[in-house]
């Protein structure tokens, strides 16, 4: 008993480390990435290479007064960065990052992460309607219209994955996957399913994950064009600095479960050496897309984001989990 | 050519003859300096209302129209007939003369230039003319900024409140007695 | 319904275009320069504040006839010189340009006669003293002759 | 036509967008009464940096007021310093010499691209993209560093003299900009290939904010703003001025009337910039550049003078009353963006608030130059 209980203990430590750690470099990544992309520097002062960046931006941050400001419902906006934090840190916990390296393998899995990811939402109302800020409350009214819009299609295209492995088991997942790229579920020609329509449902998910994790293009959330800075724009401190771990940790999660549902996890592209270190570098090379992407388009409108759920990423994915639905009857 | 028709309809507008009220102007230099100089001395022959055709090399427009503020509305509504956009709207301070002369600037989005200026003065103490917001809506800020630098009061404007001067300006900056 | 995929397929296919733009420019050499740590020179015609132009005694060139003080706009100039005894030219006693309103539009430079102006190319001009852009040119002429 | 605002009790509420906000680009502020994210109504409000240049103009005179044109808009400087002298020679009938003529038609075009080049960057940056914007100001800057060369500064040049110029150009000039050129179309192609073909892009500007041709003719538009609502209009083309009868260049205009066409005509007029550019380096005449016999005293005589010119952002004018003295008795400054930001209070009406500030966007917006 007291063995788990420190099992739970070590592995929610080294979740939030690992959350925090990446969250401060991720945003290093992405701002020497960005620069890369302008053809700037980017942060190269502090440390070589600008690596003392993140830390040195974490004190800042922290140094900084938490301002509440005037007539704002205090109990939601305080909740509001700590629940945008905690779902993501929590999702880590069942994400297997090679055959031993997990948490706590569960055969719900797949629930479990969409059942925290959909919380994310929730601390943008929140931060939004208890801000008592007319940008901020039009920010979060556009992030939960948003989160419906998207985790529609999301779980129709999971739902395709999990009929392929026939489990909601993530460690199972991979494992299906694991012969060789052939057996990938974005190549599926030699795993169950020989569904060659597999490349769009990835594509549909990563679109998804892109919208979920409120990145360009589509931002509307935080807008700064339009809504100044959104849900976040009346928080300081650190409450904007959770906002911000939360978003990279969200990122983080959406590519994990990329990674696992599609690009066979720890597994490697031609059967050698699997282990955590594919599975750190299809995670890593997914981010670099986000941020790849974030760099180069501009922000979709609220009506052209919902348009693209409603008209043309839910009928492709329902169609594609019928034709999926079909394919395994037939084989 | 629009400059005729333009100049026609304007002329419809003045019950007078037009051969005693406008000057018409033949490109040389002679009537460059007849023009000029009876610019010059504007106090001494005050213009009679009525239009006048100018060489545009000079001063850069065709046809220069003077009216009366109740005339106003019937010279706006000749260029809004012949499609003309409106370009800009201001006054010039005639302190010694006891006048604001208030300036209209039309032109065309047309290879068939034709730059109209009409005038209309008023009295400096009590300056007021009609809107011409009804018939071009885009004359609404010029007139507030009109309104801000001359204090002319541009009656039936919709919101005429200061519009680049501050909300609480009492002043009128481009009034020649006006000392900052 | 083939309108409904193509606008799909050229839709990708536009965006797979521009992130090849970016991706290429991702492999560029930066076009920055870093500010404190590297400087530029200015160019022969730049436009600084003025500084005086001296003579080969090492005094300046200026005669003190105000034309530079008429032609600013901003009336940032003030000057004064006197006649010293036996001397054909007057000389100048006091230079002062208030750079706080000076536009840099170089009039005063134009309108020199006597080469007496020029401008500087000094362009790290930071301060947080307001009394540090009133500028003495008389005495930085006697600094730089240091 | 704007009406004030008053507070509804309920169901709408009003957003009070600026002075303070990345989307206006400077203390532009806008009242908008919204219905979630629909705009019922607006009500803009300028004047936040309002300097009241007409005035310094009543007192100063006539060479020492050259220099606050190029405060009036930081972006094409030039062109609004080429209306100013141009009336000014007019009135007071100085020749200006052909050379000083070239040069001046070079620096303006120069001057236009590079207003063009941010104003391409800012809009995509107000969609949301950041990369256009630092690609905008790479070429940009190519082009600051020519006229820095020339002119001494790099923004607020004052350049034009009442006659010629302040400056001539050298050799090096003509090499660095005949080495641009080509640079600037290869660059036109990748902005092409980033930005307009981007599908996120098209959907967001196509049959964004329709401004009729009667909207553009009864608020007096002009600019892209006009010519994306297919008003074939140029000042340098309708009522030809300097040396542009010369040039051979055409004027785009697209008949979409949305922020997508008004978007394609700057664009466009990018490349017309730079085929007027390299025929005013073949074309460039030898000769002085300021006019051999000029008034000691510019005092033109009383009368009446205006002169529109085509700047980066429209029909600029400048309206010119003297009194024969050596300060202008009244000096007004027509500018082109007040005239286009006017139309926003009409046309934003029933838009979503996104829209709107595309909307925004596209007007190409320099709020010095709406103040003055």
């Amino acid at each position: 008993m007291s063995l788990t209980l420190l099992n739970v203990i070590i592995a929610v430590v080294i979740a939030i480390a690992f959350a925090a750690l990446n969250a401060a470099y991720l945003v290093w990544a992405e701002r020497r990435g960005a620069a890369r992309i302008q053809r700037r520097p980017g942060p190269n002062i502090n440390g070589p290479f600008g690596l003392l960046q993140p830390p040195l931006d974490g004190i800042k941050l922290m140094a900084k007064q938490l301002i509440i400001p005037g007539g704002v419902d205090k109990i939601l906006f305080i909740a509001a960065p700590v629940l945008a934090m905690f779902p993501a840190i929590m999702s880590f916990v069942t994400i297997p990052f090679s055959d031993t390296i997990v948490a706590q393998n569960m055969d719900v899995g797949v629930l479990m992460i969409f059942a925290f990811a959909s919380m994310g939402g929730m601390s943008l109302l929140f931060a939004g309607w208890s801000s008592r800020n007319k940008y901020a409350m039009m920010s979060s009214i556009r992030a939960v219209s948003q989160a419906v819009a998207y985790e529609i299609p999301m779980l129709i295209t999971t739902i395709t994955v999990v009929m392929i492995a026939g489990s909601m088991n993530l460690t199972e997942i991979v494992q299906q996957q694991s012969a060789s790229i052939l057996h990938w579920n974005i190549f599926p020609l030699l795993g169950n399913s020989h569904n060659l329509l597999m490349p769009f449902s990835f594509l549909i998910f990563f679109i998804c994950t892109l919208a979920e994790t409120n990145r360009a293009p589509f931002d509307l959330g935080e807008a700064e064009s339009e809504l100044v800075a959104g849900f976040h724009t009346e928080y300081g401190s650190m409450g904007f600095g959770l906002f911000f771990m939360g978003e990279y940790a969200n990122i983080v999660i959406g590519s994990c479960m990329t990674t696992i549902l599609f690009l066979g996890g720890w597994s490697c592209p031609f059967g050698l050496f699997p282990g955590v270190w594919w599975f750190l570098l299809k995670l890593y090379l997914l981010i670099a897309t986000f941020i790849w992407i974030r760099w180069t388009f501009p922000r979709t409108t609220i009506y052209g984001l919902l348009n693209l759920s409603w008209k043309i990423l839910i009928p492709l994915s329902l169609f594609n989990l019928l034709f999926t639905a079909g394919l395994i009857k037939v084989f | 050519m629009i400059i005729e028709k333009t100049k026609l309809a304007f002329q419809n507008m003045f019950p007078t003859p037009e051969s005693e009220l406008s000057v018409s102007e033949e490109v040389t230099e002679e009537a460059e300096k007849t023009e000029t100089d009876k610019k010059a001395k504007p106090e001494k022959t005050p213009r009679l209302d009525g239009v006048i055709e100018c060489d545009y090399a000079v001063h850069g427009y065709h046809l220069d129209v003077q009216v009366d503020a109740e005339q106003l509305l019937v010279a706006v509504n000749v260029v809004d007939q012949e499609e003309f956009f409106i370009e800009s709207i201001t006054g010039v301070d005639w302190i010694k003369e006891g006048q604001i002369e208030i300036v209209y600037d039309f032109s065309r989005y047309d290879f068939d230039t034709c730059r109209v200026v009409i005038r209309t003065r008023v009295d400096r103490k009590n300056p007021v003319v009609p809107t011409i917001t009804g018939i071009y809506a885009g004359a609404n800020w010029h007139e507030r900024e009109t309104h801000d630098f001359f204090g002319i009061k541009f009656d039936g404007h919709p919101h005429l409140i200061p519009l680049l001067l501050p909300e609480d300006a009492d002043f009128h900056p481009l009034l020649k007695d006006f000392k900052a | 319904m083939v309108t409904y995929f193509s606008d799909i397929y050229n839709g990708l296919i536009s965006l797979f275009i521009g992130m090849g733009v970016t991706f290429k420019e991702f492999f560029k050499p930066t076009v920055t320069v870093q500010y404190p740590y590297e400087t530029l020179t200015m160019t022969d015609k730049y436009r600084g504040h003025v500084e005086l132009i001296e003579n080969d005694e090492g005094k300046p060139n200026c005669v003190v006839c105000g034309l530079c003080a008429r032609a600013c706009p901003s009336g940032c100039i003030t000057l004064a010189g006197e006649k010293p005894e036996g001397a054909k030219k007057k000389a100048l006693t006091k230079y002062v340009l208030d750079f706080t309103r000076c536009s840099l539009c170089g009039s005063c430079v134009e309108s020199c006669n006597f080469n007496a102006l020029e401008f500087s190319k000094e362009y790290n001009l930071a301060s947080t003293r307001k009394e540090d852009f009133i500028f003495d040119l008389l005495q930085r002429l006697e600094e730089r002759n240091k | 036509m704007s009406s004030p605002i008053q507070l509804q009790p309920d169901e709408t509420f009003v957003l009070n967008v600026g002075p303070q906000h990345p989307a206006t680009h400077g203390v532009l502020r806008v009242k908008m009464e919204m219905h979630g994210e629909y705009i019922v109504n607006s009500e803009t409000v300028i004047g936040y940096i309002h300097r009241m240049h007409e005035k310094m103009g009543e007192n100063k005179t006539y060479p020492q007021f050259l220099m606050n044109l190029s405060r009036m808009d930081y972006l094409g400087a030039l062109g609004y310093s080429h209306g100013h002298v141009l009336v000014v020679e007019k009135a007071s009938g100085i020749e200006v010499p052909k050379r000083a003529e070239y040069i001046r038609a070079i620096m303006v075009e120069l001057n236009r691209i590079s207003s063009h080049l941010f104003w391409f960057g800012a809009f995509v940056m107000d969609l949301g993209g950041f990369s256009p914007l630092m690609y905008a100001l790479q070429d940009r800057e190519h082009i600051l560093d020519m006229l820095e060369a020339v002119t001494g500064s790099r923004l607020t040049y004052c350049y034009f003299r009442f006659g010629g110029l302040y400056n001539d150009i050298d050799d090096d000039f003509i090499d660095a900009a005949r080495r641009f050129i080509p640079r600037m179309r290869k660059s036109l192609i990748k902005y092409e290939k980033l930005v307009t073909g981007n599908i996120i892009f098209r959907k967001r500007l196509e049959g964004n904010a329709f401004l009729s041709k009667e909207t553009c003719r009864k608020y007096g538009a002009s600019s892209a703003v006009a010519r994306g609502s297919g008003i074939n209009f140029d000042v340098r083309k309708n009522e030809p001025y300097s040396v542009y009868p010369e040039f051979d260049f055409d004027v785009p205009v697209y008949h979409e009337c949305d922020s997508l066409a008004r978007y394609m005509v700057r664009m466009d007029e990018i490349e017309q910039s730079l085929r007027i550019i390299e025929q005013g380096l073949d074309k460039l005449p030898d000769g002085p550049i300021m006019p051999a016999k000029k008034p000691k005293l510019i005092k033109p005589p009383a009368g009446d003078y205006y002169q529109a010119v085509e700047t980066a952002r429209g029909s600029f004018g400048v309206r010119l009353v003297s009194d024969g003295t050596k300060t202008p008795y009244r000096l007004k400054l027509r500018s082109p963006t007040f005239s286009n930001m006017h139309l926003f209070d009409e046309t934003c009406r029933g838009m979503m608030i996104m829209d709107a500030l595309a909307f925004m966007g596209s007007l190409d917006l320099v709020i010095p130059e709406i103040d003055r």
